[in-house]
């Protein structure tokens, strides 16, 4: 059982999808019922990995590794660091909520609506702990048909322009992602003498700096896309704003960190030289902070809401990715912290336009206005929502940003200033935001009778709402379940860079919440 | 020349003369046992039977080879040679002729023409390719590739009062004879280079030129002309859209299945034979067919409207990936064409009976917008063909991604970096059209349209059809291996 | 020297009955022209000493395939077809294109040619025996096979004739 | 003056013919003189063969020429039937104007 | 006895509790009635709404809302209690610091080559109690609570009490962690935090557009400082390892002044960005008269007695920073000094009463940071502190004139109120005095040491001091300009608000006399070091703080003795009493004696009160710079953006960020999307001519097969 567990996290949505599959059609509740108990034991099940963690230990944990296709050298090859740790209880836990949230939202072919999101569940979780390439690849590709339809039969009036686009955009990216994979593949036959996709295997790769810069490249466009990293991100607006209420909250709280997940699990371990290559890290960085203050300028000027939000991503996510290639611990950590924020924060921003969206049918934000007079709770959560994503310290946007900054500032001063003005900017547009929708007067007669928030809404905003605080408030878990891998991350890429700064790699002293005089 | 018809020989045939037989069989049962339309589905049961006796022969074949540890078994002096490869091409022949007779019946009644000749003519066109998988003379496989494609003359006429079938049967024969002429032009030079009709021979002939002899590249230029209009490569694709729209569709799909597996194998038997010397003088060529073919047949897909037509491009288009496994030429990339070949054949097949399963009464089924809200009146069949839709774009974890994956491999083996760039990205090209029939099946409106029934043959075939599409993209491991005896030769 | 003037005669009729098959407005006296070029190349069979494949010819191509195409030619011939365009509106094109492979085709055999030119001359020999016995000796044993695909190829042939030209089955 | 006839004036030859045989096929409208020329062109490859087998004094080419001449009466046949079904339901035999299926 | 050193953690936290008590379950105690539904007007008529409710209404008086009004100012009090106690304990120890780390809160590596190697940065949830941060908790505690018992009165017959109190007690939870933190970091969460607050409180009559505006523009304008902020605490970290304060002192100590412009500078400078966005100082300091359109209680607390302090508490808490970087000193006492002077100008015309003060608050926070510029920390702070209490006492007596006049603010049409409020008019009363700097009371203390210390430190000069003595002159003249024009005088109220006018409850006068007393005395305990006659005793505030300031003045004590001239100071503080009551005249003869002169003046200067009244034009200028400038030479599609802008009225940057951002928007949807779908377009273009071939016409395919022997022959021929 417990040497199966991430098996089992994997395959529970999976299994609660067939089962859905088998109940009938006609009976909606049914459906939903059943859909909610998939993905809350789809949540349940993973809750034992955070206990059977175990912070201290090197490497992969929980490490399942079969045969799945010897001809190809495919291993059906499990395990979790502390990076993919905290992006599938991420994944579990959001997927749970976003499920939860649909209740109401979606009330066609319900049946084939959670089967996808259900389906896409493992698919994400299954990017998440796969330490076989090969694996990981079917994941990655599993998780766009899902959302494809999620958002082609269940989203806005330009659903299917958005649903083609977000598909045609990832897949070319993933196919020349394929590429690189096969490379490595390639030279590790050529180098070892046999074929093998698993993670382990390759990192004894010692590729020229050539090479390994083109298929740095090869990586870089499967995974920027998903990121999305600046000039990739056209697909991003259209997609978030056209899908339902929870397909833009997992597009945009878990599809998205697949990409920097890449990057974090493959690009930089696997190709060292490229990774610190002046050029390549130059190119990430000055995309980075385009895109966050790109991004940011861009949802300033947005009169979609969802739209807005849906661009404030692209900032967000130039904070993550500055973060990567800052390529010391500081930078690494707080980028997948900030990945974690991103999902939780934007979630939530996503959730919210989405309650909105079922009372009034409209995404405009001139046909809101006043919003706090007749929804004061919604007002509140949203307040919180928005603090969290500008980075309001003792909520937990600050923590990541701060210590992207940190990692950024330490590479190159000039990058955390402009990356600085994100924090500005974000300010900007997400006050101004709020402003617009919940402050002033109700201008529209339609506003002045809609209800507060239910039950079920509060369920799935209040554990958004603890996560947010408890990141903010008390971190240090995070940073301690990520201090191996990073730390790890850093060797590999910069081998120097431990014993040049005198750093012991090592957790701060256990028990660390020390009361009393210092 | 002492002995002909020996035990060998005839083992090596038994295959094909139960083809023959039994395809004879039903044309003289057609005329003498079964005169009334509605006993001619009897004639199905001919059909299974020399396929069974068939897959009994083949077997044996297979059994032979393996506990005797042989590389192949030749028979009538060269002129055949059963081996992994044979074997491995007549197995998805087996397999394709059956799933594609047991959907016939009922779609040629609706069409109004059900005889008893489509039957013969499916098992005769299956002996022909049998002699073009197994064939190592020039001869037999001349005469293996028109018994085929006399078949398929006819099969693609046989709706005989429908103007488009006809047109699509006169110009697949037009061009099929030219492009024939072409071809047995050159074979008549590679005669002339060797002096025999022998692959072999004639290997041995053209390894002893230059890699560019004039004559050597005049035999195979011309030679390829036809195979690669066979295998409907750019740019001597431009009879499979309409062959494939006119045709009654069970013959597009048996078409574009059996006849381009059969002619892949016939083209590997020459390209890899005679003229694996001569590498350096055709290897750029096929690279601007493959590129062309890829380039012509993604993009020309995306604006059809006919289902049949779509694939008909996306058939050329897939035919460009596996000739870049032969550009590419490693034992990697050889492999990759034939596990290609493989899972081409189950998508396309499936691709096509969802098709079939469309045509009624009153519907031809073959637009794209007769596919409109198909998820809401026959979710199976939308999920079905969403799956052969998938891998056919190669996407994991379907077949298509498989065959995919070896032939970006290769080319990455063999230092073909923009080849399969250029290829990834035609992969992101195909997704767009393949998602047009996704769109309508499962995003557009309903038509107004009863669900379909659907026969217990259509839902085997769609059964078997599906299930090999997305076991061989999660299982693929013993479709693999049995890719890897195709490679004994 | 008699070959070569045979020769020449006999080329002459394969080419100029080729060019009249394919310029002659009338189809039924393309055919004419066809038979013309088809005894011209039974002609240059006789020269290289393939006297069945001379009788192969006479007999089953023009007494065959070209009465078939008559008989065709004579039913569904209207009038006025004759009275048409007998050129498509590419056809220039497709002339300039036909003779740019017929240079190249030339210019590739101007290069090998002599590559195939024998060295001895061993056709000697051939003549001695019977070519038709010779010939049946080898079709019947070492393709025989061939000939057997061949059987079924005309049965197919004639079945398919039958499906697709008759009104009724 | 008259040089020995040799391997090469008959492949010209025959090259020749396969031209005016592919020049027939792309030029004419008449599909059955379409077929008369693939008629041509199939003669130009027997020429092909016969001189071939003449070249090694051997046989094979002889035999294939006659497997060629067997598909071209089985091509024509079958082609003349398409032709007569065609031309029943299109009273047409013109190849210009067979133009259903395009695109 | 209770251990209140060890448990000043939970000083902030009972303003969090009762913050959180309230916004949760706030809307159960006091249910808000439905007029609180406000609707614009236009569509308030055509739905039947009724419009905005009455801000003055009476509510009945709940039980619950008895409750909220004891948690609210009771939480602050038992903060105030844990203080004191804090303090008193804090008082006995030979050391005078008191550190209490709770548990690590950010722990990250982090590099740096001044350290010597590497060190890991672990910003704690620290406290740091040491007699600067006494000061500041007992300031902030005391001035709070009676600003929360004001309230009280004020809010009570408000909508949203609950709200208020809660966003109130978060404040004192923001600002306590602020002042109590023991590193840059948690400093950061308060001061973070502060603003948020604000920004709740600025906006709390959030049906209100402008408030709205203005909270915004609070928050974004202090969020530019915060970059700064942020910036330099990065830099700190990575020059010393380390954002806790004790040991970022410990770094400086030994270290010289830097001659040049260097990394200390650096720091300081960019922590200097933060404070001028919190204080409201050049060039920042736009967002605090805007922040008036909080309730009055907010302004009291907030925009006057603590959190616009913040920056001057920063700078002090730096001062071993600061005092190591000239040039960044200088330039804080430029600003500031420039800052005073602008600000105090601008006040001088004003007629809003809430603006005018707030105008004041700047202008004296400009002061605050003058003194903190020329080296003299504990005399910044000390302005700070007697600050907190006039400062206080003028908002909270102009809100009790607002209160009676029935949300009156303009002062033009007040006057002859002293003797219907008098309570309110007698307090204020003290106040202008102590802020006109007119001895006993606490202002001219502090002012008067901040004079001295320009005219004396190394760091400071005669000409700063010249222009603090001009701010002097005009703050007593504008604080009695309008204290004439308020109460003295003829009456000109509306019919309806002097029909309203009456005295304000208990519970609002009470704190009015509470800080009336602290105006009076608090500035007693910092008196001149010429005044020796009343004893050491008396001088208590400089040497409670001077262990913290010890190591910053170390550096120009020694030389700043060898200056004191005892006749100069006496002369220099003659010379600003008698300024103060020159103001003071100036204001009585204009507006009390001769009330027509003004008017005749501001005829005969128009530019220059234009100028003034419009406040130098600041967010016009930018305007001007930025919408017409760039709208005029870019031509159509600027002038397309322009209507936006003026439509959104918004100031110079906020136009410039929207105007890049829909350039951006533009670049988006044209270029960077547009190449996207130009390759789509290709793509599909190309569909179009592949399928051309396809004619239908079988001898065109069979061309094409031709075609394909030329090419490949051909190839053959040119290889």
């Amino acid at each position: 059982m417990s040497e199966h567990l991430l098996s089992i996290v994997l395959f529970t949505p999976l299994a609660g999808m067939l089962v859905l599959l088998l109940l009938p059609g006609s009976n909606k509740n049914l459906i939903r019922i059943w859909a909610n108990i998939a993905a809350a034991a789809g949540f349940l099940v993973s809750l034992p990995l955070v206990f059977r963690f175990d912070k201290n230990a090197e490497g992969f944990q929980m490490v399942e590794r079969y045969d799945w296709i010897p001809a190809l050298g495919v291993k059906y090859y499990l395990g979790i660091d502390g990076i993919s740790l905290l992006l599938v209880m991420l994944t579990t836990l959001l997927g749970f909520l976003a499920i939860l949230s649909s209740w109401s939202a979606i009330d066609r072919h319900l049946k084939a609506y959670y089967a996808m999101f259900l389906l896409q569940q493992t698919g994400m979780i299954g990017v998440f702990i796969s330490l076989d390439f090969f694996l990981f690849y079917v994941f990655w590709e599993v998780v766009l048909v899902p959302m494809y339809f999620i958002i082609g039969v269940w989203g806005g009036p330009r659903k299917l322009y958005a649903a083609i686009k977000f598909f045609l955009y990832t897949l070319a990216g993933s196919v020349l992602m394929l590429l690189g994979i096969l490379t490595l593949y390639f030279q590790h036959f050529e180098q070892h003498g046999f074929y093998t996709f698993e993670i382990s295997e390759l990192l004894k790769l010692d590729m020229p700096l050539a090479l390994e810069r083109w298929v740095f490249w090869a990586f870089f466009i499967g995974f920027a896309i998903k990121v999305p990293m600046f000039p990739f991100h056209t697909w991003l607006p259209d997609a978030h704003t056209e899908a339902p209420t929870a397909g833009s909250v997992i597009l945009a709280a878990i599809l998205l960190k697949m990409g920097t997940y890449g990057f974090l699990r493959f690009s930089l371990p696997l190709l060292p030289k490229a990774s610190i290559d002046p050029w390549i890290v130059q190119v990430m960085a000055a995309l980075s902070i385009v895109a966050i203050i790109y991004g940011a300028l861009v949802s300033l000027m947005q009169d979609d809401w969802k739209r807005l939000v849906a661009f404030s991503s692209v900032s967000h996510l130039g904070f993550c990715t500055l973060g990567i290639f800052a390529l010391n611990p500081n930078g690494i950590a707080g980028s997948v912290i900030q990945q974690i924020n991103h999902g939780i924060s934007t979630g939530m921003l996503f959730l919210i336009v989405g309650v909105a969206y079922e009372r009034r049918h409209t995404r405009m934000i001139s046909e809101y206005g006043g919003l706090a007079h007749v929804m004061p709770n919604f007002s509140f959560v949203f307040a919180f929502a928005m603090l969290s994503s500008a980075g309001l310290p003792l909520l937990n946007g600050f923590v990541g940003e701060f210590t992207i900054l940190q990692g950024a500032f330490e590479t190159n001063r000039a990058w955390a200033a402009f990356a600085v003005t994100g924090v500005i900017l974000g300010a900007a547009y997400l006050l101004w935001l709020y402003q617009r929708t919940m402050l002033g007067q109700i201008t529209n007669p339609k506003n002045l009778r809609l209800p507060d928030l239910n039950l079920r809404e509060w369920a799935v905003f209040l554990p958004f709402m603890a996560w947010a605080l408890w990141i903010g408030v008390y971190p240090k878990p995070y940073f301690e379940v990520l201090e191996k891998p990073v730390a790890q991350l850093v060797e590999r890429v910069r081998p120097d860079y431990f014993a040049q700064h005198a750093l012991a790699v090592q957790a701060p002293a256990p028990g660390a919440v020390e009361a009393g005089e210092r | 020349m002492s002995q002909f018809y020996t035990s060998t020989d005839h083992f090596v045939l038994v295959p094909a003369i139960m083809l023959a037989l039994f395809g004879c069989a039903v044309l003289l049962f057609d005329f003498f046992l079964f005169p009334e339309p509605r006993q001619r589905k009897r004639l199905v049961w001919f059909l299974f039977a020399g396929e069974i006796f068939t897959a009994a022969g083949l077997w044996r074949q297979q059994a032979f080879l393996a506990s005797e540890g042989l590389p192949e078994i030749t028979a009538f002096q060269g002129t055949l040679t059963v081996d992994g490869f044979s074997l491995f091409f007549n197995w998805i022949f087996v397999a394709v002729s059956l799933l594609v007779a047991i959907v016939s019946w009922r779609y040629l009644e609706i069409e109004g023409e059900h005889h008893g000749e489509y039957y013969g003519l499916i098992l005769l066109a299956q002996c022909g390719m049998y002699f073009l998988a197994t064939g190592t003379d020039l001869i037999t496989l001349f005469i293996g590739l028109e018994l085929m494609a006399l078949c398929f003359y006819v099969m693609v006429g046989f709706l005989r009062e429908r103007k488009r079938s006809n047109e699509a049967a006169m110009k697949y024969l037009l061009l099929g004879a030219f492009s024939s002429g072409l071809m047995v032009y050159g074979f008549s030079v590679m005669y002339g280079l060797a002096g025999s009709t022998k692959l072999r021979a004639v290997a041995a002939a053209i390894a002893s030129r230059d890699a560019w002899d004039p004559v050597v590249f005049l035999a195979m230029a011309t030679t390829a002309v036809g195979v690669l209009f066979k295998v409907s490569a750019a740019p001597f694709h431009m009879w499979a859209p309409d062959a494939y729209e006119g045709a009654p569709t069970t013959v597009t799909a048996f078409l574009a299945v059996g006849s381009k597996a059969a002619s892949f194998a016939f083209l590997m038997r020459i390209f890899l034979g005679p003229l694996e010397t001569a590498r350096p003088a055709w290897e750029p060529l096929l690279v601007l067919v493959a590129v062309l073919s890829l380039t012509i047949g993604n993009l020309a897909a995306i604006t059809q409207n006919n289902v049949k037509r779509l694939l008909a491009y996306s058939s050329i288009s897939h035919a460009g990936y596996i000739l870049l496994g032969l550009i590419a030429g490693n034992a990697t990339g050889l492999k990759g064409m034939a596990v290609y070949i493989l899972v081409y054949a189950f998508m396309t097949l499936g691709a096509f009976l969802v098709v079939v399963a469309l045509r009624r009464e009153n519907l031809i089924g073959e637009d794209i917008e007769d596919m409109a809200g198909l998820m809401h009146r026959s979710p199976g069949y939308a999920v079905l063909m969403l799956i052969f839709l998938l891998s056919l774009a190669g996407i994991p974890p379907t077949a298509g991604f498989i065959g995919k994956y070896y032939i970006f491999l290769a080319l990455l083996e063999t230092s073909h970096y923009l080849l399969a760039a250029l290829a990834a990205l035609y992969v992101a090209v195909a997704i767009y059209y393949y998602f047009r029939i996704v769109r309508s099946m499962f995003i557009s409106e309903a038509v107004a349209a009863p669900p379909l029934e659907s026969t217990v043959g259509l839902r085997v075939a769609l059964a078997v059809t599906g299930v090999l599409t997305l076991a061989i993209g999660v299982y693929p491991e013993p479709f693999l291996r049995l890719a890897q005896t195709s490679l004994v030769r | 020297m008699a070959d070569t003037i045979l020769f020449y005669i006999f080329a002459a009729f394969v080419l100029g009955g080729g060019v009249l098959t394919v310029t002659r407005r009338n189809s039924v006296h393309s055919a004419l022209w066809l038979i013309v070029s088809l005894l011209g190349t039974a002609g240059l069979f006789l020269l290289r000493q393939a006297e069945f494949l001379f009788a192969v010819q006479i007999i089953l191509y023009i007494g065959g395939v070209v009465l078939l195409i008559l008989f065709v030619v004579m039913l569904v011939n209207l009038d006025e077809t004759a009275r048409l365009r007998q050129f498509n509106k590419a056809w220039w094109v497709a002339l300039a294109c036909a003779v740019v492979v017929g240079i190249e085709i030339w210019y590739v055999l101007n290069r090998g040619l002599e590559t195939l030119e024998p060295g001895e001359a061993p056709q000697t020999a051939a003549t001695i025996e019977g070519n038709t016995e010779r010939l049946a000796d080898v079709l019947f044993s070492e393709y025989l096979l061939p000939f057997e695909i061949a059987s079924l190829l005309l049965l197919v042939a004639i079945v398919g004739s039958v499906v697709m030209a008759k009104k009724r089955i | 003056m008259l040089h020995p006839i040799t391997n090469a004036h008959f492949l010209v030859l025959s090259a020749a013919l396969l031209l005016i045989g592919t020049i027939g096929v792309l030029t004419r409208r008449n599909m059955v003189v379409i077929l008369m020329s693939i008629e041509l062109i199939l003669n130009a490859v027997n020429i092909n063969l016969v001189t071939f087998s003449r070249h090694f004094g051997d046989v094979h080419g002889q035999i294939f020429a006659i497997f060629v001449i067997t598909v071209a009466a089985a091509e024509t046949a079958v082609g003349l039937g398409i032709l007569i079904a065609l031309f029943r339901n299109r009273e047409t035999v013109l190849a210009d104007e067979v133009d259903l299926l395009k695109w | 006895m209770v251990n209140f050193l060890d448990l000043i953690w939970l000083i902030p936290l009972f303003p969090l509790a009762g913050a959180v008590t309230m916004l949760l379950a706030g809307r159960r105690l006091d249910p808000q009635p439905p007029s609180e539904v406000a609707l614009a007007p236009g569509v308030a008529a055509a739905s039947g709404g009724n419009g905005h409710g009455d801000a003055h209404g009476h509510h009945p008086a709940a039980p619950g809302r008895f409750l909220i009004s004891l948690i609210g100012p009771g939480t602050v009090l038992l903060s105030l209690l844990f203080s004191a106690g804090a303090v008193i304990q804090l008082a006995g120890l030979p050391e005078k610091v008191h550190e209490v780390v709770k548990y690590t809160w950010i722990p990250a590596f982090f590099f740096h080559p001044a350290g010597g190697g590497g060190a890991r940065l672990a910003a704690d949830f620290g406290f740091l109690l040491d007699p600067l941060s006494a000061v500041m908790i007992l300031v902030v505690t005391v001035v709070g609570f009676l600003i929360h018992v004001y309230s009280i009165g004020y809010m009570g017959h408000e909508g949203g009490y609950y709200r208020f109190f809660g966003y109130m007690n978060l404040f004192v939870f923001f600002m306590l962690t602020l002042v109590l933190a023991n590193n840059y970091l948690l400093l950061f969460v308060g001061w973070e935090g502060v603003g948020l607050s604000s920004y709740l409180l600025i906006g709390f009559y959030f049906h209100k557009k402008s408030a709205g505006d203005a909270g915004k523009k609070a928050f974004v304008v202090n969020r530019i400082g915060d970059a700064g902020f942020i910036m330099g605490m990065l830099l700190m970290l990575a020059t010393f390892g380390t954002v806790r304060f004790v040991d970022v002192n410990a770094a400086l100590a030994g270290r010289e002044p830097e001659t040049g412009f260097g990394v200390l500078s650096a720091i300081a400078l960019l922590l200097f960005i933060g404070a001028t966005g919190k204080s409201a100082q050049i060039p920042l300091f736009t967002w605090l008269p805007d922040a008036m359109e909080g309730p009055t209680p907010v302004s009291a607390l907030i925009h006057a007695a603590t959190m616009v302090t913040a920056g001057v508490y920063m700078v002090a808490r730096s001062s071993a920073l600061f005092a190591l970087t000239p040039q960044t000193s200088f330039l804080v006492a430029a600003v500031g000094a420039a800052t005073a002077i602008l600000a105090a100008s601008i006040a001088l015309v004003q007629n809003d009463i809430k603006r005018v003060l707030a105008y004041s608050t700047v202008s004296q926070l400009g002061y605050m940071f003058l003194a903190a510029g020329v080296g003299a920390y504990w005399v910044a702070i000390f302005h700070l502190y007697t600050h907190a209490f006039f400062k206080a006492l003028l908002f909270l007596g102009a809100g009790s004139v607002i209160h009676a006049l029935g949300g009156e603010q303009d002062i033009r049409r007040m006057g002859g109120l002293k003797d219907k409020i008098p309570v309110t008019y007698r307090t204020m009363w003290i106040a202008s005095l102590a802020i006109a700097g007119i001895p006993p009371l606490a202002g001219f203390f502090s002012k008067d040491e901040i004079l001295w210390q320009t005219w004396s430190s190394p760091l400071g000069s005669k000409a700063l001091w010249a222009v603090g003595v001009v701010t002097a002159f005009m703050t007593a003249f504008y604080m009695w300009r309008l204290m004439f024009l308020t109460f003295h005088g003829r009456p000109r109220l509306s019919e309806e608000a002097s029909r309203h006018v009456h005295e304000s409850p208990p519970v609002m006068t009470v704190p009015l006399v509470a800080l009336a007393a602290g105006s009076v005395a608090a500035g007693w305990i910092g008196m001149p070091k010429i005044w020796t006659w009343f004893g050491e005793g008396f001088r208590l505030f400089e040497h409670w703080l001077a262990p913290v300031f010890a190591a910053a003045t170390a550096h120009w004590h020694a030389h700043a003795e060898a200056h004191h001239d005892v006749s100069i100071e006496w002369a220099l503080m003659i010379l600003s009493v008698v300024i103060a009551a020159a103001g003071i005249a100036l204001a009585r003869h204009l507006y009390l004696v001769r009330p027509d002169a003004p008017e005749a003046i501001r005829q005969r200067a128009a530019p220059v009160y234009n100028v003034l009244y419009n406040k130098w034009y600041v967010d016009e200028i930018y305007d001007f710079l930025f919408v017409n400038g760039l709208a005029k030479g870019g031509g159509s599609l600027l002038s397309r953006f322009d209507a936006a802008v003026v439509d959104g009225g918004v100031n110079g940057t906020g136009w410039l960020t929207r105007f890049t951002s829909t350039l951006s928007v533009w670049w988006d949807t044209w270029v960077v999307d547009g190449s996207v779908r130009l390759i789509a377009f290709t793509v599909k273009m190309f569909s179009y001519p592949a399928r051309l071939l396809q004619t239908g016409y079988l001898q065109s395919y069979a061309l094409v097969i031709l075609v394909g022997v030329a090419v490949a022959l051909g190839y053959y021929l040119m290889r």
